[in-house]
Parts: structure tokens; sequence; C-alpha cells
């Protein structure tokens, strides 16, 4: 519950200092929460099953508030209270709006970690539509002139993929022997296989609309482009995994009778947004377009490992995941912080930044290296078990898949080049000692996850083996 | 019933005493009076003092005051306090518009208490009369007198219409109270060529036109937007919250009665309420004016509540309730803040909330807890209102709880202006002063919003 | 003859279909009828006609419930013509129009 | 110690990268140099543990830790020191300290030296991992590793937009191959359900677990990559591009080591190969056709780093013929003297670049060999040796290679044989018109022309000696069974574990009888000698000078733009690939998907204007529909 509270209590101490605070109290705040965070994880350990820490009736005796801590969660937890600090740090411009955008942050990250911890299925809802909010009023009144109609669409997409959702969870709320919500008696609840799909259809879509997945994206790019650099932040670093966190903890356990029915649609839209993202990447002038559609790109392969239902997808899911939102977040802290001393982030009018900053060249090449996913950074590993898990589930598949190692290098290196390679067209970049904190974060999850990663999937094995279980109950049969 | 007399009485006397002042020296007493309309009904429902002596002046197969027609009696009292207190200061010359709002109070709670159709049809016209006259109560301004104008004649209208499905009724079964209607159609099977099942379902049908007309659904609402556009707006907040809340819990009351027959008539019901989410919900986008579409969004909430009309089970009063706090809690706020924002430059579009959120963040704040209260965002009231209404109605009509929500999801579409205009459209121009009262007032009422939103069981478990 | 017996050998659907038609008289004239005044008479047309089919009902029945009802709703329309003309009124002064046409301010 | 010699390199890339910016240049240099030095030791110290007379090893394995341990994935980061990876380890290490102190003294005027030495450690470090690893994973992560090297290395000079299109064209490619590989891993891992050596090995070798079918597949997959690193057709239009980095970092990368990785895989994975014919033969093929068609372009190169960077992708076609055929001894024979001659070639062109200020056009070039004679000389020594002149290091190596494909296809060793044979004209050609000849460069006076310093003539020397006796590593048959072979001997060592050899499967014999041997070679040495008196006669004796790439005419005109395989694959995959970008970006993505999205708002917005029409503001109309609905739902409820 402190993980949650803190934040929030954080948020409002922030607006009502207004003015007064400064990075120095945000990041102090925003830091709490991972110190709460390691005390779960002492306490609770990960190897116990996704257990019950904090309990409390609610809008009625069977929904209640309640909380939940296992492996997964933990790493979910670990990369926003990892990543928010980094972009209270290092993401939010000094300007009128820096007040709001750290307090909506702030907010923000409690609402997340709510939603990774929630075991009720209504409060998993409520946690959910609470953390759009605060990204909500970031991208309306931050992101410059088609504000409006960018949110608009982004916000309709994200409702109406929860409503579908809210209503796959009434419908299972309602065959529940008591009326509860609470995750065991939803999971308990016996669906033929068509009912089934419809619930799981319903779940699934506020999770795709999230992730996003190839036909459901439309709001991504134009969302991204036009926030502060702290909106895309949270979105793509940590508010698409809540999409992907809800397929594994959610969906899977929920309407396991439909995965069979699932399963090739989503993979096969998976693999067709992993060459879409990437094929489109390859020609974007806008960095965070780029890196937009990257992100869309690799998302769609963790969401296709995810439902290959193997080990390696699975647990491979979750590291990318993670991987991912540190990767993410630090390429739009780069192009942030270029376009916040070049005033551009267009491709054609940068160039030959690598002269005037060594440190941040460094920055940015472990980063982008780590998108890029070679060997012994963070991508590697993740992406290595999704194609290898792909492939268990079709070749030809991840032969296609594959393709974005090519695609990724050549988008990737192309930024690389525009904007750091070439003769210089800019002065100057340089970094205080908040950016270089916030890099310096980011770097060392970049090496750590690249050298060791069976430390981080070993946390989640156990949850995963949980779900697995669950999944196979009900299945009767798993790889 | 205590509450019908404190009302009546405090009307009366409103009605003599400030004859000649103006109309904001009395509100006050107005509000008292409601409030302990509303206290005094909450106690009777929870059996806190007793009011037998009143109960036995009037028969209980005309009017009965139970355990929710207390609550109800309760909640609509509070409401209109608290749209009384909002729009306290009103330079009217005269007491009467105060006591006509009591009055139409009074047929509020004749509507909700009836047991004989008498008592409803009575019940509906001490509701609408008051309102006609309310709705025209700006006499100089051509919008008003069209309002009023536009209002009397569709509601004289559909009282005819309500008043022949009355007779076909009253044909049917043979009685005009509700116990005896329930059961008497067996009964009646006797009598030569008495068409009873066609004066049933025909009958019913046109009751349920005239009802429907009061909740402004589909196709029977095109009154509501030019009416609630032109009338006043203290009227028209009436309107959108008492109104269509007393005709709900009576439309509800009827119905009940035929459940026996639900057969025949949840189908229809059901289609028009998907029309009315739909209409609703689509017409909204396209609206320029605050009122207007704060119009449709009741429409729309209108087409929600069908669903409950089709749960039919009287344990679920409650879920009525709950939705009616918040929708009418969100109502007043929104309306009373569109109210303070109008600007004699422009009283009517969205434009009034330009900067709202620069000028005075804390209106805004309650703006946005009222708007997204009305919306069905957790974790405002509104969204639990909302998730009991949809879960419990599942059961009976899943499609519109189907077509409900998508109905919500459109309906960000106009929401999401108010919030729009509040905070993304940049002026220059100084706080608006906003006195502190009314500041309280909103904040109150967003708290309230917020509170029962977080916590709706602890809410529900001390009123039901 | 007993004036009531006479009553009694109509059949009561004959009252029905009369009522009926009347109401659909008195409903047409709503609708096709702009003159505000003649739509309020149009409107107590409806109301007699179900004046005369609750009286009917009562009378075959033999309950007192309906004629009762029937003083009500002639109090109804009286107040409501009352209110009704006193609207009237007040636009008429605004407008110099009786013509419900005209008034089409508020749409949308 | 395994680890350290690993790691050392890895420590100096950390040191360099860190505070390289704040130590004096040649510490940097020195530092880098000693870290390599290091490693080479403790792989000669390696070697000799694993070569004792007494007590011989098989391999020296060492695990770390386990770095993926998930579902049926196990992957062990450990290290495998075996006869093949030792051999490679001290190319490598040897060879790259010479570079490396090389190195010191070509960068000596960049400000990026520390830099660049940090790259050079970091490659030499995951070239390492890539032949040390114990298992596929190990060596994809190497593999990986030298790619991005070579892409640094490559792009070291970033200010020219050009060197990092080359370093991109290069990574982008390797890519290509990697996909290939991962590929081939998967399969690997699906059909035998291990990535390490040994256990994979011995499950291939007691052959039950599949059919040849999927041998072949995995075989042609890994190939892939191979094609990827190696620079084989249809991937090696990087290597060229390549040449854009710094010339130590050719020299090094792209003619000693990275390059010949893919060798290294195919000679590693012999147990799949030897399964698969037909792999083999695709092998063979496309190392034929590769190397005949980069010997041609070859030709008609004029800068002096291209001609040799067409030479490296032709000699390893050469290999890859040899590995089709199965003469792995050979193949990686040659890699060896491959590596000793074709760095000494690019440290000599290096010197002469160095020598004429950054001039890289031969035609620019000539009369060097008075200003630079110790480059002269080692540069003499260096294109005898890739000629093929008796007894020297080439000779003995493509020798053997000849002989295998003689042996295997008589075709074969006849296009062999042609390549080999080119390879003299497009030497002695770049060979005479650069140090022969008069000096043709206008803008650089000849006075100014020096020879290099010490620091880079001393490893030009080393390697020109290794050029010379670096034969004596696998000698012939025919001089003597007891010094011959010592190469086949060292892989073929048996030492009676699990799975012992490197290389389990027995060579196709060379049984040619000694006439047959001595004719090829006579015909080897003819054609040698050919090449050598035309070129000669065109270049030195009569003095004339290539003719521009513009002035070409026919079929010189096709060879001096290289067939024109890069205009064909800008056609065929680039161009095509950014229209299907550009069109995607646009129709799908902006017109359709968002259009759809839109639409469906705009619909909603449609409709909604609609229904506010409908609302007309006159109440006769209201009271209309009212009546409208009240008729309908009668008439649907009553009759």
């Amino acid at each position: 519950m402190e993980i949650i509270l803190i934040p929030i209590i954080a948020a409002l101490v922030t607006a009502g200092l207004g003015k007064r605070s400064n990075v120095w109290i945000s990041t102090l705040l925003s830091l709490i929460p991972l110190a709460v965070l390691y005390t779960y994880f002492t306490r609770f350990g990960v190897d116990n099953g996704w257990k019950t820490i904090f309990d409390l009736t609610w809008i009625s005796e069977n929904i209640r508030f309640t909380l939940g801590f296992d492996g997964l969660t933990g790493m979910l937890l670990l990369l926003t209270n990892l990543m928010v600090p980094v972009i209270v740090m290092a993401g939010i411009r000094d300007d009128e709006n820096r007040v709001k955008l750290t307090a909506l942050t702030l907010f923000m990250q409690g609402a997340l970690n709510g939603v990774f911890m929630a075991q009720d299925g209504l409060m998993f809802y409520i946690f959910w539509e609470l953390a759009l909010i605060p990204i909500y009023f970031i991208t309306l009144t931050m992101s410059g002139e088609n504000a409006f109609k960018i949110t608009l669409r982004f916000f309709l997409y994200t409702f109406i993929g929860s409503l579908a959702m809210l209503a796959s969870l009434l419908y299972l709320f309602l065959h529940t022997a008591n009326y509860s919500f609470s995750f065991e008696a939803l999971r308990a609840v016996e669906l033929s296989r068509i009912e089934s799909i419809w619930v799981g259809a319903g779940i699934l879509l506020a999770f795709v609309v999230k992730i996003p997945l190839l036909p459901f994206h439309s709001w991504q790019a134009d969302t991204y482009t036009h926030s502060p650099a702290a909106g895309s932040m949270l979105l793509s670093g940590i508010m698409l995994k809540m999409g992907l966190y809800g397929l594994l903890r959610w969906y899977l356990p929920l309407a396991p009778e439909s995965i069979e029915f699932f399963q090739p649609w989503i993979i096969g839209l998976s693999v067709a947004g992993v060459l879409y993202g990437a094929l489109i990447a390859i020609r974007q002038k806008d960095m965070k377009r780029l890196i937009a559609f990257s992100s869309l790109s690799h998302v769609a392969l963790i969401a296709a490992g995810i439902f290959t239902l193997t080990a390696e997808g699975l647990e491979g899911g979750v590291l990318q995941m993670f991987v991912h939102g540190v990767n993410v977040i630090g390429l739009f802290l780069v192009v942030e912080l270029i376009e916040k001393s070049t005033g551009t982030r267009l491709l054609g009018e940068l160039g030959g930044l690598a002269k005037s900053n060594r440190s941040f060249m460094i920055f940015f090449m472990l980063l982008a290296l780590g998108t890029v996913a070679v060997p012994f950074t963070n991508g590697f590993p993740g992406e290595f078990m999704l194609l290898k898990a792909v492939y268990m589930y079709n070749p030809n598949m991840s032969l296609l898949a594959g393709l974005t190692i090519i695609f990724c290098a050549v988008y990737i290196f192309r930024m690389v080049q525009f904007s750091m390679f070439g003769e210089g067209k800019h002065e100057v970049l340089s970094l205080k000692w908040n950016e270089y904190v916030a890099f310096g974060i980011l770097s060392i999850a970049v090496l750590l996850i690249g050298f060791v990663p069976q430390l981080f999937v070993d946390v989640v094995h156990s949850s995963i083996l949980q779900i697995v279980t669950w999944v196979s109950e009900a299945k009767g049969v798993l790889s | 019933m205590i509450a019908l007399f404190i009302t009546f009485f405090a009307a009366v006397v409103l009605l003599f005493l400030g004859l000649n002042k103006k109309e904001s020296s009395f509100s006050n007493l107005a509000v008292v009076a409601l409030m302990a309309s509303s206290i005094c009904s909450f106690c009777n429902a929870k059996g806190l003092c007793n009011f037998a002596i009143l109960e036995s002046w009037v028969p209980a197969n005309m009017m009965l005051f139970g355990y929710s027609e207390h609550m109800f009696a309760s909640l609509l009292a509070f409401v209109a306090a608290v749209i009384v207190f909002a729009f306290r200061k009103n330079d009217n010359l005269g007491t009467d518009q105060l006591g006509l709002i009591m009055f139409s109070l009074c047929g509020a709670f004749m509507m909700i208490s009836y047991q004989h159709i008498v008592m409803l049809f009575l019940g509906i016209e001490v509701l609408s009369i008051p309102l006609y006259v309310l709705a025209g109560s700006k006499k100089d301004s051509l919008a008003s007198n069209e309002a009023s104008l536009k209002y009397f004649l569709m509601g004289a209208f559909s009282t005819g219409i309500f008043l022949l499905g009355t007779a076909f009724i009253y044909g049917g079964t043979g009685s005009l109270e509700l116990e005896m209607m329930g059961i008497k159609p067996s009964f009646m099977h006797a009598m030569e060529g008495m068409p009873i099942a066609t004066l049933i379902n025909a009958g019913l049908i046109l009751m349920s036109v005239g009802l429907l007309f009061k909740v402004a659904a589909a196709p029977f609402h095109f009154w509501a937007p030019d009416v609630y556009e032109g009338s006043p707006n203290r009227t028209t907040v009436f309107m959108a919250t008492i109104v269509k809340i007393t005709a709900f819990v009576a439309f509800n009351k009827l119905l009940s009665t035929f459940g026996g027959i639900h057969n025949t008539w949840s189908g229809w019901l059901c289609v028009l309420g998907m029309i009315t989410i739909v209409w609703g919900n689509l017409a909204g986008l396209v609206q320029n004016g605050v009122k207007r579409t704060l119009a449709f969004s009741s429409i729309a909430h209108a087409g929600y509540l069908v669903m409950f009309l089709l749960i039919l089970d009287e344990s679920k009063t409650w879920i009525l309730w709950y939705y009616g706090f918040a929708y009418a809690l969100a109502s007043v706020l929104v309306f009373l803040i569109a109210h303070q924002s109008a600007t004699d430059k422009n009283p009517v579009g969205f434009d009034m909330f330009n900067g709202l959120s620069k000028r005075s963040p804390w209106v805004a704040f309650a703006l946005v807890v009222g708007v997204l209260s009305m919306a069905g965002i957790p974790i405002s009231a509104g969204f639990d209102a909302k998730f009991y209404l949809f879960s419990f109605a599942w059961q009976s009509s899943p499609w519109l709880v189907g077509l409900g929500l998508l109905g919500s999801a459109i309906s960000i579409g106009y929401y999401f202006k108010f919030i729009k205009h509040a905070f993304l459209v940049k002026v220059d121009g100084d706080e608006t002063a906003v006195e502190y009262n009314d500041k309280g007032l909103m904040m109150l009422i967003a708290a309230l919003l917020l509170l029962a939103g977080a916590m709706p069981w602890v809410l529900l478990k001390w009123v039901f | 003859m007993n004036l009531l017996s006479i009553f009694n050998q109509v059949e009561i659907s004959h009252y029905i279909y009369l009522s009926t038609v009347l109401f659909s008289i008195g409903l047409f004239g709503v609708l096709f009828r702009r003159n505000a005044i003649i739509l309020l008479m149009c409107i107590e047309l409806m109301l007699n006609a179900v004046n005369l089919l609750f009286t009917a009902f009562s009378t075959y029945m033999g309950d007192a419930d309906g004629q009762i009802f029937v003083f009500f709703i002639m109090v109804v329309a009286a107040a409501e013509a009352a209110v009704g003309l006193a609207i009237l009124v007040l636009v008429y002064r605004n407008t110099r129009k009786t013509d419900v046409s005209f008034l089409d301010q508020l749409k949308g | 110690m395994l680890t350290l010699m690993i790691f050392l390199p890895l420590i100096g890339f950390l040191i360099n990268g860190l505070v390289g910016r704040f130590l004096p240049k040649n510490v940097s240099g020195w530092l880098g140099t000693a870290a390599v030095l290091g490693s080479f030791i403790l792989a000669v110290m390696n070697f000799n543990a694993l070569t004792a007379e007494a007590g011989q090893l098989e391999s020296i394995h060492q695990k770390l830790f386990t770095f993926l341990h998930v579902g049926s994935l196990h992957v062990d980061f450990a290290f495998q020191f075996d006869r093949l990876s030792a051999v490679m380890t001290l190319i490598i290490t040897g060879i790259g300290t010479l570079i490396h102190m090389y190195s010191i003294a070509y960068m000596h005027e960049d400000d990026g030296l520390y830099k660049f030495f940090a790259y050079l450690n970091l490659f030499i470090f995951n070239m390492l991992v890539l032949v040390l690893g114990s298992n596929y994973m190990m060596l994809f992560f190497g593999w990986e590793g030298v790619g991005l090297c070579s892409y640094l290395l490559i792009g070291f000079w970033y200010k020219n937009v050009d060197f990092g299109k080359a370093a991109r064209k290069a990574f982008v490619m390797n890519r290509i191959g990697d996909l290939g590989l991962l590929l081939g891993l998967f399969l690997i891992y699906s059909t035998y359900g291990t990535f390490e050596y040994q256990d994979l090995f011995s499950r291939v070798f007691t052959g039950t677990d599949a059919s040849s079918n999927v041998n072949t597949a995995i075989a042609l997959l890994l190939f892939i990559g191979a094609m990827g690193k190696s620079a084989q057709i249809p991937l090696y239009t990087w290597l060229p591009d390549a040449m854009a980095g710094p010339t130590p970092v050719s020299a090094l990368i792209h003619a000693a080591t990275m390059v010949t990785a893919g060798i290294y895989l195919v000679i590693r994975s012999e147990a799949i190969y030897a399964l698969s014919p037909f792999a083999n033969e695709i092998v063979m093929w496309i190392g034929l056709s590769t190397s005949i068609l980069a010997a041609l372009i070859g030709l008609k190169q004029n800068d002096i780093k291209k001609v040799l960077a067409y030479s490296t992708v032709s000699q390893l076609g050469l290999m890859f013929i040899a590995l089709g055929c199965g003469a792995y001894t050979a193949a990686l024979f040659h890699v060896i003297t491959h590596a000793f001659f074709k760095a000494l070639l690019f440290l000599g062109s290096g010197s002469v670049i160095h020598g004429m200020h950054h001039e890289q056009d031969i035609r620019q070039m000539g009369g060097l060999r008075k200003k630079m004679p110790i480059t002269y000389l080692t540069f003499l020594i260096g294109t005898l040796a890739i000629t093929g002149f008796p007894f020297l290091s080439g000779f003995f190596s493509k020798d053997e290679i000849l002989m295998s494909a003689f042996a295997h296809n008589k075709l074969v060793f006849g296009l062999a044989l042609m390549s080999a044979g080119i390879t003299g004209f497009y030497m002695f050609r770049m060979f005479f018109v650069t140090f022969h000849g008069t000096y043709r460069n206008h803008h650089h006076a000849y006075e100014k022309v020096h020879e290099s310093p010490l620091l880079m003539t001393l490893p030009l020397l080393v390697l020109a000696v290794l050029s010379v006796i670096g034969g004596a590593v696998n000698l012939p048959h025919y001089l003597g069974e007891g010094i011959s072979g010592g190469l086949h001997h060292l892989l073929s060592f048996d030492g009676g574990g699990q799975f012992s050899p490197i290389l389990i499967y027995p060579e196709h014999a060379i049984e040619l009888s000694h006439t047959a041997e001595i004719a090829l070679l006579a015909m080897a040495v003819s054609v040698f000698v050919i090449a050598f008196l035309y070129t000669r006669n065109k270049y030195v004796v009569k003095g004339s000078v290539p003719e521009a790439d513009a002035d070409q005419q026919g079929m010189g005109k096709v060879l001096a733009n290289k067939f024109y395989v890069d205009e064909a694959y800008d056609m065929a995959f680039v161009a095509p690939l950014e229209s299907a970008s550009d069109v995607i970006t646009e129709y799908v993505d902006e017109k359709a998907l968002k259009s759809a999205v839109d639409g469906v708002g705009t619909g909603g917005y449609g409709l909604s204007k609609l229904l506010s029409k409908i609302q007309n503001g006159n109440i006769e109309y209201y009271l209309l529909y009212m009546v409208i609905g009240i008729s309908l739902l009668l008439a649907f409820n009553l009759f």
C-alpha cells in the first residue's frame, strides 16, 4: 500500500510546493518507493507465488482492495520505480510546466504501482484508468497544436479498450460464486470455449490497444511525438508494459480456453507489427517518431513471445519488458537532451554531436546498442529468447520476426549517424549532474542485464511457472 | 411523508411571507426547510424518529412511504437544497419561484410514493406545472418563453397520452391501485368483449411514453435540449436531476407492478434504451452549447438507467439511488460551474471555460471531477454508479450493457470538451473571483463525489 | 327503460373505439394545427376522450375509481389550461404571434 | 589463466574507454598493446599446457556462470580452449599485438587514439569470446561483438559521412548473416537440445537425433552467417567498403581475424557439415564463385586498399573451397598463412599511405621502393607469399587447397587455379605500380615521402619473416612424413574423451601420386610465373599506368565498377525497401489505418450532425416524432 500512497502524496506535495520544489526534492520523493520496494523484495520474496500483502474491504465484502506481490509484480515495480526517478530527474524540462509534469509523473507512479499490484479485477481496472488520467493531461496540455485531436484519439482508443476489458471482467464477476472480483474467484469461473473467446477478446482488446499491436496502434506515434519527453517516456517505457503485464497476469489465467483461438492471430499480428514498425522506422526523420515505431516493433515481439506460451517466450518477454523500458526511456531522454540543446530533433538538421560531448555519445551508443540487441547489452538475452520462442512456435514466423534484427540495426544506426556523426552543425551539448546520474542508472541497467540476465530471469521464474501452471491446468496441454 | 409536509408548508409560507421581498433574502429559509425534509426523511427511514400520525392521514392505498421511498425523498430533498443553495443569488422580486420549486418537489414526493395511479397522475402534474412556469420565468427572454411553451405543449400532450394509457390499463385490469393492478388481469378475463391483453399492452406502452417523456428517453426526448437551453439554469438543473430521478423511481414502480408480464414490455423498452444511449451520446458530440451538451448527456444517462428498469429486483433499488446520487451531484456541480462561468459575452458556449485552470484552479479541479464522474471514470462516484448498474443489468439486458459501455466511450468525446476548454485553451485574463461559499460548495460536492467513488461501500452500507 | 341499461347495451368495445377516435382527432389536431390555442383545445379534446373512456370503464366495471379520476383530470386540465394560456400570453407579448411554428430559436 | 587471457583486452578496453582521454597518447597505445601482448603470452602458455608432452589435454574448459537458464534453454558463460581455439587465439593475439604496436605510430596524430585502442581491445576481446566460447551462444556473442567493433572502427573517423555509411553497410550485411546464424542456432537447439560443443557434437556423432535434411538446413543456415562475416557472395560487398576504416583495422579485422570467423564456424561445425554433402557443395561453389569474382574485380581497382580487400575476399573464397572439399586442415592452414601475409600487406599499404600522407590511389604513387626500402622489401615478400612463390607460406597452403580441390572435382580445381592465377596479376600490378616506375603525384613532393618509423616497420619485418616460414605449420607430405602435416596432427589429436578431436571425420584422403602432385605444383608455379612476367612487362618495362576508373572501357569498366553489384543491390533491395517504407508510412499508416480510425470518428460526427439537424427546433416536428415513436411501439407490440 505504501508504494502506491507515497508517490501520490509526493505528487500532492510537489503540487503544493509549486515553484518552490526543485529537481532535488522531486527526485528524492520519487526514490522513496524504491526503498519500499526493496523491503518488499526482502519481506515477501519472489518464490512464493502471488501472495496477498494487503487486504481491505472496499466496494463490497467481496470486491476488496487487495494487493499482491511476486516476482513478476516485483519486476515491473522495479521498472516503474527505477525509471520514474530517471524521468523526474532528467526528463522534465525546467519550464513553466515542470511542477505540473512532475506532480503528474509522481501520481502516475502511484497508479502504475497499483496496476501492477492489484489482485482484484475491479481494482486493476480502476488503477488502469487512473494511470491513464495523468498521461491524458500531459498530452492534452503540453503537446502543442494538435493536442486535442491526438489526445482524443489516444483516449478513445484506450478507453474503448478498457471498456471492453471491463465488460469481460464484469461477465466473469457475474459468474463468480459470491459476486467477487478477486483474482482467484475470477479465475475459478468455468467458461465454455465460446464464452472464453468472448471474454478473452474483451480483455485482449484493452491490452492490444495499450501494447499496441498492429492495427490498434494509430494513437501511438502522434502521442509520442507531440508529448513532452516525460510523457513519451512514461507512455512507452512503463505504460505499454501495463498491456503486456495484463496479458500475462490477467488474460492468460482468466481466459485460458481462448488462448488456442487467439494464439495464431496475436502472433501473426505481432510478427506483422514487428516488421511494420521496423519498416516505417527506417525512413522516419523525426527522432521521436522513429523511436515510437521502433518501440512498436520491439513490443510486438514481446507480445508474440508471450503468446507462444513457452518458458523462453514468457520469461524472455518479461525480461524484455524491463529492457525495453530502460532502452526506450533512455532513447527518449537522448532525444530530449538533443532537442533541448539544439532546438530540433529532425535527423536532417542534426549532425556531429559526437564531437561536442563524448560522454553523451557513449551513453547514446550504449542505449542504441541495447536497442539493436548486441550481445552483452540488455537487448540481447530477451530478444534471443523471444525469437527462439517464436521459432519454437513456427520457424517461418521467426524468420520474419528475425528480420527485425537487421532493420533495427538499419534505423538505429541511421539515427546515430545522422545525429551524432558527420560534420558538427550544432555547438554544445552539455550534461548536468542529474542527467549524468540518469544516464548512469540507465547504462548500468543496460550492461548489467546484458551480462547477467539470469539474475533478472530468476526473479520472475516462479511467477511465470505459476502462470503456466494455471494455464495448463485449464487447458490440460501446454508445451 | 414528513418530507412532503415540511416542503409543502415551507412552500406555502415562503409564497406568502416573501411576497414583496427579494428572493435571495429567503433562500436560506428554503434551504433549511429542504435540509430538514431530507434529514427527517433519512431519520424516518432509519427508524430514528417516527411520524406515524402523518402517515395515518393518507390512506396506504394512495401513498406509502417505505424505507426506499424515504431514502429517495431524502436524496431528492437534499439535491433540491443543494440546488437552491447553489443558485441562491437570484434577485427575483418575490419568493414565488422558490415556492414553485418546492411545490414541484412535493409532486416528486408524490410520484415516488404513489400506490394509486391517481396519485401518480397528480404527482406528475404537480411536478410539471410549476416547472412549466419556472421554465418561462425569465419573462423577457424569448428563449425562456419558447422553452416554456415547448415544454408545456409537449408536456400536456404527453399527459394526454399517459392518461389514455391509464384508461386502457384501467380497462384491462379493472383497478387503479398498484396492488390490485398486478393481480387483476386474470380475474377480469371473465368479462365479455374486453381485449384485455391488448388493453394492458397498449396501456402500458402509452403510460410508459408519458414517463419516458419525463425522463427524456428517445424518441420522446426532443423537448429536453431546447428546454434545458432556454430555461434558467436553476430550472434546468432541477429538470435534469430531480425530475429524472423521480420519474425513474415512479416508472420502476409501475413496471414492477407488471413484472409478471415483463416479456411483453422488456423488449421494446430495451430497444428504446439502446436508441436513447446512442442518440444521446452521438448527438451530444456536435453541440456547441454547454447546456445543450449536458442535456444530451442527461438523455444518455436516461438510456443507461433504462437498464435499471429491466433488472426488476426490488432489492436492487439502491442502485438507482446511488446512480441518482452520483448523477445529480455531478450535474449540479457542472451546471453550477457553468452558471458561474457564463459571461455576458458568452452565456452558452464552451468558451466560457477557457483558461479556467489558470483563472481559478480549484474550480477547474471541481469541474474535472464533475465531468469525469458523469463520464464514469474511476475513482469518481459516477464510475461506481455505472459499475453497479451495468454489472447488475448484465443478466437481464446484456446488449444494452454492451451499448452502454460503447456509449460511455462515445460520451468521452463531449465530456472532453469541458476539460479541453478549461485546461487547454489559454486566455489572458485575471483570476475570476469566485465567492468562497460557492467555491466551498463546489469543493464539497467534488469531495463527496470522490469519497463516494473511492469508498462506495461505506456510503451504501450507511444508506441501505 | 333505464337509461343505464341503454348504456349497458352498447358494447364496451364501442366506447373504446369511440374514445380512441376522439383521442385521435385531438392528436391529429395537435399535429397539424399551428395555432397554440387550437393546440390547447385539441389537447383538451384528447383529455376528454380519456374521460369518456374512464367513465365507460367505470360504469361497466362498477368501480368508482375511474369516475373519481375523471374529476381529477378535469381539475388538472383546467390548471394546465390556465398555466398554458398564461405562457401563451407571455409569448404573445414578446413575439406578437401565437403560431408555434415560429418558435424555433432553440434547436440543434 | 584462461579467463585472464580473455579478459585482459576487456580490461584494456575499460581503462582506455573510461579514462583514456586523460592519458597521454603513448600511454594509451602501449596500454592497449600490453593488454593484447599479455593475452598472447598467456595464450602461448595455455597452448603449451594443452600440448605439453606429458599429459596432453583435449581442451581446457572453464565455466564462469550461467548466462541464461530458462525452460529448456540453458546457456553457460563458459570457455573452451581446445586446439582449434588455440590456433585461432594465437593468430588473434599474436597478429593483434603486432598491429596494436603498429597503430601506436600509425595513429599518433589522431586525437581519438585512446578510443581507437579501446575499440581494438574490445575487438580482441570479442574475437576471443568468439573462438574460445564453449558453445554456440558464446560464439554468437563474439560474432555480434566483432561485428559491432567492426562497425565502430570502420566509422572511426565519424566526421566523414561516407565512412559512416560504409560502417553501417558492414553492420547491416553482417546482421543479415547473423539472422541466418541465429536461425541455425535455433534449429540446432530444437534438434539437439544443447549449444555446448562437446555435448552437441557427440550427439551429432552418434547420429540418431536428426535426419540429414535437418543437418543440411543447419549447415546452410550457419553458412549464411559465415557468408556475412567472411564476405562471400552475396554478402561480400561490405568488405571493400570497410576499407574506410584506418588501415590497421583493415589489417586486423578485415584481413587477419574477423573475416576468418566464418571459416572458424564451419570448421567448428565440421561434425554437422560432414553429414551434409549438399551443404558442402554449396559452400564450395559459393567459395569458388566469390573467389573468382573478387579476383576479377581486383584486377581493375586503383585504390591500394581496395585491391587488398578484394584479394581478401578472393582468398576467403579459396578457403571455403577447401572447406567444401572437406579439407578442413587446408582451410585453417590458409587462414593462418593468409593472416600473416595479408596483415603484412595491409600494414605495408598502411606504411605507404602513411608515407604518402593519406594518399591511397596507386596511380598517384610509383617508385616508392627507394624512399621506403623496408616497406618495399616486406611488401615484396607479402606479395610473393600471396601469389604462391614457391616455398613461401602461401605456396604451401594454397597448393594444399588446390590439391584437395583436384581430388574432389577437376573442374573446381581448374577454376580455383584460375582464381589463384588472377591473384598474381592484380597483386603484381599493384606492387609494380606502387613501388616501381616513376613517382606520379604532383600534389605531394617526392622528397616528402618517407619511410615509416621503427614502430611500424618492426611489425612488418616480423610478419615478413612469418610469411616466409609460415608454411612450416603444415608442410605437405612430399617434403617428408616426419615434418609434414603439423596442423593436421594437432587438430585430429584424440585424447580419448567423450568427444575428442576437432576433426572427427577423416579428411578426404588426398591420395595423389607424387607425379600428379608435382604436375599440379608445376601448373601453379607456371601460372605464377606468367602473372609475374606479364605484369612486370606491362608496368615496369613499359611503364604504363592503370587507367582511371572513368576512362575504363568495355570489360574493364565493368570490373572497375565491381560488376555493378552495389548498384544492383541498391535497385533490388535498398530502393524497394525504402519505397516500401514510404508507401507503408504514407498510405497504410497515415491514410488507411489512421483514417479508418478517424473515419469512425468522422462517421460518428456525421451521424451526430444528422441527429442535430433532426432537432430542428420546430415543436410540430417534435410532436410528430413522438407520435411516430408511439405508433411504431404500438404497431410492433399489438399486431
